[in-house]
């Protein structure tokens, strides 16, 4: 099983095989480390972390949704200090690349979080630009074109690791933002974050999550998430980590497919522990017996 | 060994009481970690329901390799596992928290409703003088399996067993005494417990709930207020599922 | 069982009950009157028509997604001719209300097809906002606040029935779309249209249906319709028709909670043809058991 | 009475060659309107399938009152119902489309691939002289169930079964010839036998497929392209659920 060849190159950095986490979903890697060995793993994506520690909401936090969940963590997050100081040691002894969610209320936030980690030996930066925006006035970073530009501009000029911009669904045209992003100077791109939801309890008659609206995710958001991809992976030239709803090998293709360099598995994670890697194999086994020797020579082959 | 997801067989279902199940679970390598008060995720198979359902262990049979499951249909996922018949598989996910910390004395041991459960596995483990005080609603189950183990107390909101009224009008009508108090049950009674210990100045664990995704730690579905910033979180949130699901009462916010 | 008020009034038009289908699962209600009473129904909102016969996509048009699926039928019709004398002869001898849903690629398709319609006798009109604009450059009038607005106040100049704005959920902001709507003199609003997806069939490599993107509908957006109601609710005074994934009474009713004053059944009778009339009465049903005289209680009521 | 949804009774399930099943359902109200070229809609009860799975009728049997299904393991769904077994239920929808339109004059049945199982119950249906064609891949199923009703010819891509090649070349190799030809298979067939149709100048009647959603007619997901306008859509486009899944040959584009 290795006359394949799985690796792939985000932004300069050579991953071992396409596959990440989706940030949140894995915590910073210990917890699922029981189940996966994280070696197997083309790159580890942490939980966002802000340069202070967050409380994140009121529980309950997440509810089921049909063919998948909703969450409102709140970004609950133990500031850049424990995390430099706990999770990246931890991360360091395994051979697979590590990838920081960074989160923030205000640009400041962020490029607090981004030099505190220019030098360590993490592989790359995502910017979580869904973030509550305090500074700015409340709306995300995420959904207007003018704010991802700003902010990516920003980032950039003190990270000392490959930038990606994580883009929010939440938008009425994605290769807008991608473009924004892309001119701000992003080294890759990672969509999507999770749409905007809501459950009503009604026998209780009231939220089924405590903050009201929820970001929803799993399978139910793939075909959403495959179109985005697709059609930023044909607006920008920048690599795509593909996300939402990844739960198969089937679905990790469908992305690659559309024109993702690498794919993140997250709610999957909490239905099968083991998706990560069986996803892995999956692929591998689909190239093998489609006779392709290279990974690299399906992504965005679907036209 | 530590955690894993297994297929697990049925080996037997049966209905205990309206709309609440005993479900025997052939789940070696899960029950030969297991203690009281740790739980199994279970998953459905209905590809509609992604996330998996916690369930406390009521039963370790280390020696059949089995682990008992007793629930109360809640909804959809928990009325899927009510059709499981002997034969049949479930996925499940185990073993997951911390159990109770056996501490020495005299206790007592406090079951509200469908929080009874894991106190019949923690009534077998604890080597102790024991009073049990179990509340319900109105229809009695799993009653008399703790009577080899202990005195038993019972309440009932109707009045129809025990002590008319909750668990803690029981210990009270009963004059129920002990060292330390291990409780699992609903929130208002979880916090009557709580305020009667630091009273009577008993030492107490309580057992939580809160709606789960990953369940091992990973996702801050479940966290639980806690008194001081805690190690892992470093805010006042500790994660039901890694860190618990039992607590020392004075430590956390209910 | 009918202690309980389950009557309705949108735009002025008294419904006997909130529940409708949704444009197009339902074709003009012939196909379905095999399996439900239409006289059981509020109101029947027929296909989208527009005003000349159109042959829509090639095939395939449709394909299952998680918890749902996705279609580009292309909006099909035979044209507001055919229309008007074979199925509206046949919806007029049921006792419900007739929506029309009308399509168009300019502004004057509309207008054409909603001035045929003003003489006849149907109760109101849907305005399909996220039909393919060729007239004004490819863009559906659905995703821009100002086409919106236009596009409102142009059919209203004309319409004789009350009219209804069916919102795209393809867009960063919801409300604003609403108030767009609202402004321009729309009775009602209608939430949510498909959220455009894509689907790969990775063993053939290729797209599962042949226009590429696909409109997304079923269980799997429902989460996003309740929030999108919501907060549309929330935003303006014009009357809601929910929709986007009921396929039971929960369902409805978290619509309705969310601030629905009626509900439409699409995707769902598909998987179930008798669903529309197994909401009417689970909604009945739950108005006795929580001890409500009237439906109109409900509306709105979580806040 | 008309289409209806039941819940299907399972009488008996079994594998008749690689990844082909032959399912008979117990369905009173469906089988008493039945004819042979009309289909059902099988519905899964995983609820991340929310659409119905066609699959055409290869016995009506109006005494038993039971229908039979054979199909192929395709993907989830039929998968799937490959795993029912008597006792078990299922959902079902029908009867649904139009049948074969039963002319008189000698007939051909040509069926190809999975396309075979309908022509089965067309066979019993039909009252005159048949010739009846199959066309497999490889291995053969029900074959040998046709034998009462005609002579059979059969061709396999592999030569190990009649003629090597496509059900034409066995209709040219064993010089079959009729008045009518009635067919079901895979498009490349039907395309190919509605131009030896049209050179021969046989009337010829194709049953087609296309992803569906309702089955009914309402939502136009499964047209094919029609010579003439027709009637229902005043666009060159006919339902295959609703106006077909039989058309003649010349009337469709294929
Ligand atoms: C640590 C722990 C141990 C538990 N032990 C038991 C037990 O031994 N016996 C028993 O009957 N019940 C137990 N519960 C509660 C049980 O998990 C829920 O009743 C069950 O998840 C309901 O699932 P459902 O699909 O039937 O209900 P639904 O309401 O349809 O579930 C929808 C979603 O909400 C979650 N959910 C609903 N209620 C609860 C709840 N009370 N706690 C956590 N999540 C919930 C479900 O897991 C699911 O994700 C325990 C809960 C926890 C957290
Ligand atoms: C009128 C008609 C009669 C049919 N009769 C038979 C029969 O007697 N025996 C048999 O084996 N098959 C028959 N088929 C094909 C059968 O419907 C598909 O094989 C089946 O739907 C595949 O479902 P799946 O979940 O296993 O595959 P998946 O590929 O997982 O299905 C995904 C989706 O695509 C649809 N789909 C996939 N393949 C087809 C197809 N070929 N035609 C229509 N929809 C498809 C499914 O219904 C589902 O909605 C018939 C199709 C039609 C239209
Ligand atoms: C519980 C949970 C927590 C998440 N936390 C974060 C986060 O901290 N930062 C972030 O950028 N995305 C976060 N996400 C979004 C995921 O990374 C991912 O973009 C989204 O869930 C879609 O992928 P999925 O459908 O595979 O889960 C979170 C998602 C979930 C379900
Ligand atoms: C097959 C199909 C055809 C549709 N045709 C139309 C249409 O003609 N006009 C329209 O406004 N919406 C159309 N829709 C959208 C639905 O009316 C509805 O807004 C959407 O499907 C969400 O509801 P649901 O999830 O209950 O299906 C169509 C949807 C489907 C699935
Ligand atoms: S359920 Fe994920 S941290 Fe507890
Ligand atoms: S499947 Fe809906 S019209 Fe044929």
């Amino acid at each position: 099983m290795s006359k394949v060849n799985m690796a792939v190159n985000i932004a300069g950095v050579e991953w071992k095989n396409p596959i990440t986490v989706a940030s949140g979903t894995f915590g910073s890697g210990m917890e699922y480390s029981e189940f996966v060995d994280l070696n197997r793993l083309g790159a580890v994506t942490t939980k966002g972390v802000a340069n202070v520690p967050w409380p994140g909401n009121p529980t309950p936090r997440i509810a089921e949704t049909y063919g998948g969940m909703m969450n409102a963590i709140g970004l609950q997050n133990p500031g850049i200090d424990t995390f430099i100081k706990r999770d990246l040691p931890f991360l360091a002894k395994y051979d697979t690349k590590v990838i920081v969610n960074v989160c923030g209320k205000s640009k400041e936030d962020y490029i607090d979080v981004v030099e505190r980690l220019a030098d360590t030996d993490i592989d790359m930066l995502e910017m979580n630009v869904s973030c509550p925006n305090v500074k700015e006035g409340g709306i995300a970073f995420g959904q207007k074109p003018e704010a991802l530009y700003d902010i990516t501009q920003a980032v950039k000029k003190v990270a000392k690791q490959p930038v990606i911009m994580k883009l929010s669904p939440n938008v009425t045209d994605i290769t807008e933002m991608a473009r924004a992003a892309e001119a701000g100077g992003a080294d890759a791109l990672s969509l999507i974050n999770t749409l905007t939801g809501m459950k009503i309890d009604v026998k209780r008659r009231t939220f089924a999550v405590k903050n009201k609206t929820a970001g929803v995710s799993g399978p139910a958001i793939h075909p959403i998430a495959v179109r985005m991809v697709f059609q930023v992976a044909n607006a920008v030239k920048l690599p795509i980590i593909g996300m939402g709803g990844i739960a198969t090998t089937e679905d990790a293709l469908e992305m690659i497919l559309a024109g993702a360099s690498a794919i993140a598995v997250g709610t999957a994670n909490f239905n099968n522990p083991y998706a990560t890697v069986e996803i892995a194999d999956g692929i591998e086994k689909y190239l093998i017996e489609n006779q392709i020797d290279d990974i690299n020579e399906l992504i965005g082959c679907v036209k | 060994m530590g955690k894993v997801k297994i297929t697990a067989g049925v080996v037997s279902q049966t209905c205990i009481a309206t709309d609440i199940y005993s479900l025997i679970l052939k789940a070696g390598e899960i029950v030969s970690q297991a203690v009281a008060g740790q739980f199994v995720s279970v998953y459905s198979k209905d590809g509609s329901r992604m996330l998996p359902r916690p369930i406390s262990l009521c039963g370790i049979d280390k020696e059949a390799g089995t682990l008992r499951l007793v629930y109360r249909i809640a909804g959809k996922g928990t009325n899927e596992f009510s059709k499981l018949q002997a034969g049949d598989t479930v996925d499940i996910l185990g073993p997951l928290g911390n159990g109770f910390m056996k501490e020495s004395g005299k206790a007592i041991l406090i079951g509200g409703g469908i929080g009874i459960p894991p106190m019949l596995q923690l009534a077998k483990e604890l080597d102790c003088e024991k009073s049990i005080v179990l509340g319900y609603r109105d229809e009695l189950f799993l009653n008399e399996e703790f009577e080899p183990y202990g005195s038993v107390y019972l309440s009932s909101e109707d009045g129809m067993h025990g002590t008319k009224g909750n668990v803690i009008d029981a210990i009270k009508a009963c004059a129920v005494t002990g060292d330390i108090i291990y409780a699992c049950g609903p929130t208002p009674m979880l916090r009557g417990i709580k305020q009667y210990a630091a009273e009577q100045n008993i030492r107490c664990e309580i057992s939580l709930e809160e709606k789960m995704a990953c369940g091992v730690g990973a996702c801050l579905a479940c966290v639980c207020q806690t008194k001081n910033v805690d190690e892992h979180s470093k805010v006042h949130n500790a994660r039901i599922c890694a860190d618990g699901p039992v607590f020392y009462a004075e430590e956390v916010e209910l």
